[in-house]
């Protein structure tokens, strides 16, 4: 690991000053990935901006038929929070399936989705959810925001600062950890409100997608049997030593199924 | 691991040969490509800054082109060096067919990487490989066709 | 260099460090306190729980200069003098532990779990120490030693 | 089995606390990484990062630059000072009589890599991060060659040694291949089964460490090390490879955070630490990463297995016969030719009568880090392949699978019992573990909850594995003529200090096994002193008088004995002193509870007494020795041999795939118990490791590249402890005739049973012949849409 200039910025603001100061530097949010990575000597960023003094953009605010959580909460707020868990329950178990205990303490949504991990869990309760993400100088409806594998619409002086999430009918998440890393090898998140239904799964493949098929079934019987003989096509999965993409594409079915059932 | 893909570009065979063999053409494609100078009408060394996620790594290595068969296909073999990273090696056989829309480009990728991206990040090799060639042909493609695209 | 102030082990210390110092390098090679180990450089061993401002934290996965102000518990400063913490007797009674080395991450994690759950069930033990690896008790003395160790404390 | 938690006298047989849980409970253990020498440098080792390349260059100009640099040092420096190579221990004779295939072993390679992570250089430098960065400058033009990594298909890929045509270690056999074929061409029934067993990384918690030190006033240098066995490391690096006499070279191995093993052998680091540290002129550290470890560390099994069981018409084993190829790694390592061989042929005989077994095992080097005794070490594949095929043998038959193996077991009146595999297994009860086994998991009751699950859309599976092992490896003579370089013996010093505490020292070395406690509680109850007054003391050469470490579940039945001896001795010896002091006939002291009386009267002297006249000697016998100070060499008559039966019950999630843990029982004779609580818990973490090995863990080299994929806890699915359920254990007893304690070794029972009850009950609920390991969701998934 290599040194480099420490920032620890009181707002927004100045922690876009820093950045564009900056010719190669990185928000620190977590650093759940980020100092695993700088770890490894895989980046070596010549400044590091932490957003944990930023006044504001923590905590868990209720709104006009949303929920508003803030880029700095951490995982084990977001899982603890008792209005979540009464208004958006999927989301607050999603939170709990997280890493570990420890990473849940230090792991924050901002950082969570600004990283977009393939395999991270958030994306699918955003995209499914049908979520905006706010940014000191936007809002970005979910599905725009996760353009690909480790790639959002994010500029680089860009930071979340927080994201609403509208409450829906019902929800749930079902998650297939991968057995060593224990993140999602497939999340299927579904939701359920008046326009329809949204499927989105993570883990699956390059970057969280929804299932288009999944939610026309569903939007015509909300019931897992639904869900009978609508595959996922395995052809662009992700396939490792844990799972093959046929594996994968069954996976999305089963775990779209657990999810709706568990809808109740 | 191998990878595979199809790409229909509007102009002839000719034209993609041509720009298959231009150093100016293949820097703008390739993702994260910052020099590539010419040694021979065959042989490049490139320096490639490649960015997947929070892993930055700079590469260094060579491009050689081999196995000419003007204009219908060649190999187009890389080896880089990033360090701590570890390396990347990988070979693309590239064929040009001729298609209604212009020319039918079809390639097939044999990539490997070693060091520490092998061996810590075996979950995420597959899919930035396939982000990275996807990246690199659709770019090639685009540049042939005219199209506006940023390198980044 | 930063320079950082914070109470470890109920003691202020306070000096400078190299930005790029992890806390667990702090802790051990600062602050010569070097019950805090290091068992794996991909943040999911556990051995380097700590507790920053009560809460469980991987050690190797901060910075010091992110615990400026902070309160920072090791495994040293669980135990008053000689007198065990009732997690690290219930460890001791159950026979917790083998080789030794996962187990102050797992003590550190296992205090922070149980807290104000006295009852805890042995399926939330299992699940709540995930971030934990052991490699010599497989476990089931372990989860004995938290669910003896949550009653002892009380909540 | 008593509670675990009862404090007790600290007798054999009390599950006394343990006296080593203060320290480490309270952070206050001195692991190798806890300890920093005056004037310490750091290494940091440049490896490659290629399976199998020849090193055209080592440029370290740049390096040698960079801030904080002391030294860097290349193979060419160790091949300047004749450096040896690192050396195999057991010699492995092969059926045509040649010894095994050797190839130079170099600590830092200089001509080619044959592995990713084979060291290159050694970069030392003031502090660990300028090591790091200096190392990132060494830069090393490779030529790489094709890799071969794959076990099975070894043989007919690229060489990797010229000394070892074809990758050929060893072509080894061990039986008559003609009677078996003649025997299995007369049954009525041939059973057969391709076996893999799968290669895994131990991953002891504590990573390895090292510091070598040079005095350069007394030509002394001293080596701690997470070792297992100081001795027998210090012997390798003096006789081998360093040229250093024994005389001036100190190893400790202080507290050490598990082994399972990989910390038995000598590797390329330690060595080049303390070499490097009088070139240097100060002490070198180096402490392995995580990552390191991964393609550093010894692995363990990797064998790919063809097997045949004939069976007579009443379903009694008529013959075995097994084919294996052992992968040996890039290098043989420390004692890797004995482990699929000498503890891995011997062992197919199992708990059955089987009258003729033959085993072939090729031994094959590949572009992988070397593989070696992996807690069990050979053992847990012999009872893998022993009981996964009589488990086959009995479906394909129809019958009763515990039937089967009940009417195949040696019984206890046909003990001393010889094997056709050249053991003699001294005393036994199979039935007994096995019928208590059955009744613990309410084997009569599967059928019913089977149903149950059926209802519920699971599989129901129970799997029984009837392990037998053979440990505390001996005798020297045995092994000896089996090609060991080493005695099996191990060595113990019992010494009272005037005030009646007492030392013992001993050769074993404990990283968790508790030898701190059990074996004070040894010392203790022979020598009628109370536990608290003993004080074990091991891990320090210049301490100890001489030992040969811990492993194979050694330490209880072979230094434990030692123990016992010394305290013989010095049992002895007080007599001597005490019919002095009585004024008695030596032959009329009778020693009990830590008196010694005069036979027949009220005249008695306790210990201390006697110990204190030892070294306080007024009035003390003519001709005897002062001091009460006792060492003794213990050279066990045989193996001991712990068995039982292990019995899984799974149940599958046939939507995932995903396989559930419901019960597990163990029942297991290791003779004698010093302390129930510790053998428990070495049961538990030996199943924890078995468990690991069929479900979660698998070591997975790119077969192109030859890079290991599984490089971290990210792919290397280590067991958690939402992962295992909490185990039923328990035991039967039948003592060990030969050793004066009657105990047998608990260590690596967990890890030999399980695998094979493990994947017996999964193969029972899916219905496939087999289903390899580790037996991941998506392998128990497609075995689910094979077979249904």
């Amino acid at each position: 690991m290599q040194n480099f200039d420490y920032h620890k910025p009181n707002s927004v603001d100045e922690a876009v000053a820093n950045m564009q100061a900056s010719d190669d530097g990185k928000f620190l949010a977590g650093g759940m990935t980020m100092l695993p990575t700088m770890k490894q000597g895989l980046a070596a960023p010549e400044d590091l901006i932490d957003l944990h003094g930023i006044d504001g953009i923590a905590g868990v605010a209720e709104g006009a038929d949303a929920i508003e959580i803030g880029a700095m909460t951490s995982h084990s707020v977001v899982a603890s929070s008792a209005l979540i868990q009464s208004d958006l329950p999927a989301l607050a178990a999603l939170a709990e399936s997280i890493g570990d205990r420890q990473v849940r303490a230090r792991g924050t949504l901002g950082g969570s989705i600004s990283n977009n991990d393939p395999a991270a869990d958030y994306p699918a309760a955003l995209v499914a959810l049908g979520a905006t993400v706010k940014t000191n100088t936007r809002e970005i409806p979910a599905e725009d925001f996760f353009v690909e594998m480790f790639e959002t619409a994010l500029a680089e002086d860009e930071i979340v600062t927080s994201v609403s999430f509208p409450l829906v009918e019902k929800a749930a998440y079902a998650k297939f950890p991968n057995p060593a890393s224990r993140y999602a090898m497939v999340g299927v998140f579904v939701a359920k409100n008046a326009d329809g239904v949204r499927v989105a799964v993570t883990g699956a493949g390059p970057s969280v997608f929804r299932a288009s098929a999944m939610e026309s079934a569903l939007d015509g019987d909300f019931s897992s049997s639904a869900l009978d003989g609508v595959a996922v096509s395995a052809d662009d999965l992700n396939s490792d030593i844990h799972a093959s993409p046929e594996y994968r594409a069954h996976l999305v079915g089963v775990m779209a199924k657990r999810a709706v059932d568990a809808c109740g | 691991m191998k990878l595979e893909g199809t790409y229909i570009i509007n102009a002839s065979k000719e034209e993609v040969w041509k720009a298959m063999n231009d150093p100016a053409i293949l820097q703008q494609a390739i993702p994260g490509c910052e020099s590539l100078e010419k040694i021979s009408d065959t042989q490049f060394t490139a320096v490639i800054k490649a960015k997947i996620g929070p892993v930055k790594a700079s590469f260094t290595g060579e491009v050689n082109l081999e196995n000419l068969n003007p204009p219908h296909s060649y190999t187009l073999t890389g080896e880089g060096k990033g360090g701590l990273a570890g390396f990347a090696t990988g070979s693309a056989d590239v064929s040009l067919n001729e298609h209604n829309d212009g020319t039918e480009l079809i390639y097939l990728v044999d990539a490997q990487v070693g060091g520490k991206i092998a061996q810590i990040g075996s979950r995420l090799v597959g899919g930035a490989a396939k982000k990275l060639s996807d990246k690199f042909f659709s770019r090639f493609a685009a540049v042939i066709n005219g199209e506006e695209e940023n390198p980044e | 260099m930063p320079s950082i102030s914070l109470t470890l082990n109920g003691r202020s210390v306070s000096g400078e460090v190299e930005t790029k110092t992890l806390l667990v390098d702090y802790i051990r090679e600062n602050q010569k306190l070097t019950g805090t180990h290091v068992g794996c450089d991909t943040s999911q061993c556990g051995s380097c729980v700590v507790h920053v401002d009560g809460k469980s934290v991987k050690s190797c996965t901060m910075l010091a200069v992110q615990v400026d102000g902070s309160e920072v518990t090791t495994i040293e400063g669980l135990a008053t003098g000689e007198e065990l913490h009732p997690m690290q007797e219930a460890f001791r009674q159950n026979h917790g532990l083998q080789c030794g080395f996962c187990t102050p991450g797992m003590v550190m994690s296992a205090v922070d779990l149980v807290a104000g759950n006295p009852d805890i069930s042995e399926t939330e033990i299992r699940e709540g120490l995930e971030g934990n690896i052991c490699r010599c008790t497989g476990y089931h003395n372990i989860v004995k030693s938290v669910q003896a160790g949550a009653k002892a404390m009380g909540g | 089995m008593p509670d675990t938690g009862t404090i007790t006298s600290g007798g054999i047989g009390d599950a006394v606390q343990r006296k080593e849980d203060f320290r480490f409970l309270t952070g206050r253990g001195t692991y190798t990484d806890d300890i920093n020498r005056m004037g310490q440098t750091y290494a940091v080792f440049v490896r490659s990062p290629h399976a199998h390349a020849k090193i055209r260059s080592v440029d370290t100009s740049a390096a040698s630059q960079a801030s904080g640099v002391v030294s860097i040092l290349t193979g060419a420096d160790m091949v300047a000072d004749e450096v040896g190579s690192l050396i195999c221990g057991w010699n492995v004779v092969d059926r045509h009589g040649e010894g095994h295939k050797a190839p130079p072993h170099p600590p830092l390679a200089h001509d080619t890599v044959k592995h990713v992570g084979d060291q290159v250089a050694v970069v030392i430098a003031e502090t660990l991060s300028e090591a790091q960065a200096a190392a990132e400058l060494v830069e090393v033009d490779y030529e790489v060659l094709a890799a071969n990594v794959d076990t099975g298909s070894a043989l007919s890929g690229p060489e990797i040694h010229p000394e070892a045509p074809s990758n050929l270690c060893y072509d080894w056999i061990l039986g008559e291949e003609a009677d078996v074929d003649k025997a299995l061409a007369n049954s009525a029934h041939v059973t057969e089964l391709d076996i893999i067993n799968n290669r895994l990384v131990p991953n002891p918690m504590e990573p390895r460490a090292a510091i070598g030190e040079y005095d350069m006033a007394t030509g002394e240098y001293t080596c701690f090390s997470t070792s297992q066995n100081p001795h027998v490391l210090r012997l390798i690096l003096c006789a081998f490879v360093l040229g250093i006499p024994e005389t001036k070279l100190k190893v400790i191995a202080p507290d050490v955070g598990g082994g399972f093993g990989s910390k038995i052998f000598c590797y390329a680091e330690e060595t080049t630490c303390v070499w490097a540290s009088k070139k240097i002129g100060r002490p070198v550290k180096w402490t392995s990463t995580r990552s390191e470890a991964f393609l550093t560390d010894a692995h363990g099994r990797d064998h790919v297995s063809h097997v045949k069981l004939g069976l007579d018409a009443n379903g009694k084993f008529t013959a075995l016969k097994v084919e294996t190829i052992a992968n040996m790694g890039a290098y043989l390592s420390t004692f890797a030719s004995s482990v699929p061989t000498y503890l891995y042929a011997t062992l197919l005989a199992g708990q059955y009568t089987t009258p003729v077994i033959f085993c072939n095992t090729k031994a094959v080097f590949t572009n992988t880090v070397a593989v070696d005794a992996y807690r069990g070490a050979g053992r847990p594949e012999a009872t893998f392949v022993v009981e996964r095929i009589v488990e086959t043998a009995a479906r394909e038959l129809g019958v009763d699978p515990a039937e089967l193996r009940r009417k195949n077991f040696i019984q206890p009146d046909q003990f001393p019992y010889d094997t056709p595999v050249a053991l003699t297994y001294d005393t036994g009860n199979y039935e007994a573990s096995l019928d208590k086994a059955m009744g613990m998991i309410d084997y009569a009751g599967f059928p019913a909850r089977r149903a149950k699950s059926e209802a519920n859309g699971k599989k129901r599976g129970l799997g029984i594995s009837a392990y037998i092992e053979a440990c505390g490896i001996a005798p020297s003579a045995v092994v000896g003529s089996l090609g060991a370089g080493v005695g099996l013996w191990e060595s113990a010093q019992v010494r009272f200090n005037a005030t009646g505490s007492v030392s013992v020292f001993t050769g074993s070395h404990s990283h968790g096994q508790g030898h701190e406690t059990a074996f004070a509680q040894l010392a203790a109850t022979k020598l009628g002193i109370p536990f608290e007054n003993v004080e074990v003391v091991h891990g320090d050469t210049s301490k100890v008088p001489m030992g040969m470490g811990t492993y194979g579940s050694r330490s209880l039945a072979v230094g434990g004995s030692a123990i016992d001896r010394a305290c013989d001795k010095i049992i002895e010896k007080g007599k001597k002193v005490a019919a002095h002091l009585l004024e008695a006939a030596v032959e009329d002291i009778e020693f009990a509870d830590g008196n010694f009386t005069v036979a027949g009267t009220d005249k008695s002297k306790a210990m201390e007494e006697i110990v204190f006249a030892a070294y306080v000697p007024h009035d003390y016998p003519e001709g005897v020795e002062p001091g009460m100070d006792e060492t003794a060499f213990y050279d066990p008559g045989n193996f001991t041999y712990p068995a039982g039966t292990h019995i899984a019950e799974v149940e599958i999630d046939e939507a995932t795939g995903v396989t559930e843990i419901v019960d597990w029982v163990a029942v297991d004779d290791f003779g004698n118990v010093i302390n129930p609580m510790i053998v428990e818990g070495q049961v538990h973490g030996g199943i924890a490791q078995g468990v690991g090995q069929a479900l979660l863990e698998g070591t997975v080299y790119d077969k192109d590249s030859g890079q290991l994929v599984t490089g971290s806890y990210m792919d290397y699915c280590m067991p958690r402890a939402d992962d295992l359920p909490s185990f039923r254990v328990d035991m039967t007893t039948t003592a060990c005739t030969h050793n004066p304690l009657g105990v047998k070794g608990c260590g690596e029972a967990g890890a030999i049973a399980a695998p094979a009850a493990l994947i017996n009950a999964i193969t029972d609920a899916t219905g496939a012949v087999t289903v390899e390991m580790p037996a991941t969701p998506e392998r128990v998934w497609r075995a689910l849409q094979e077979n249904n």
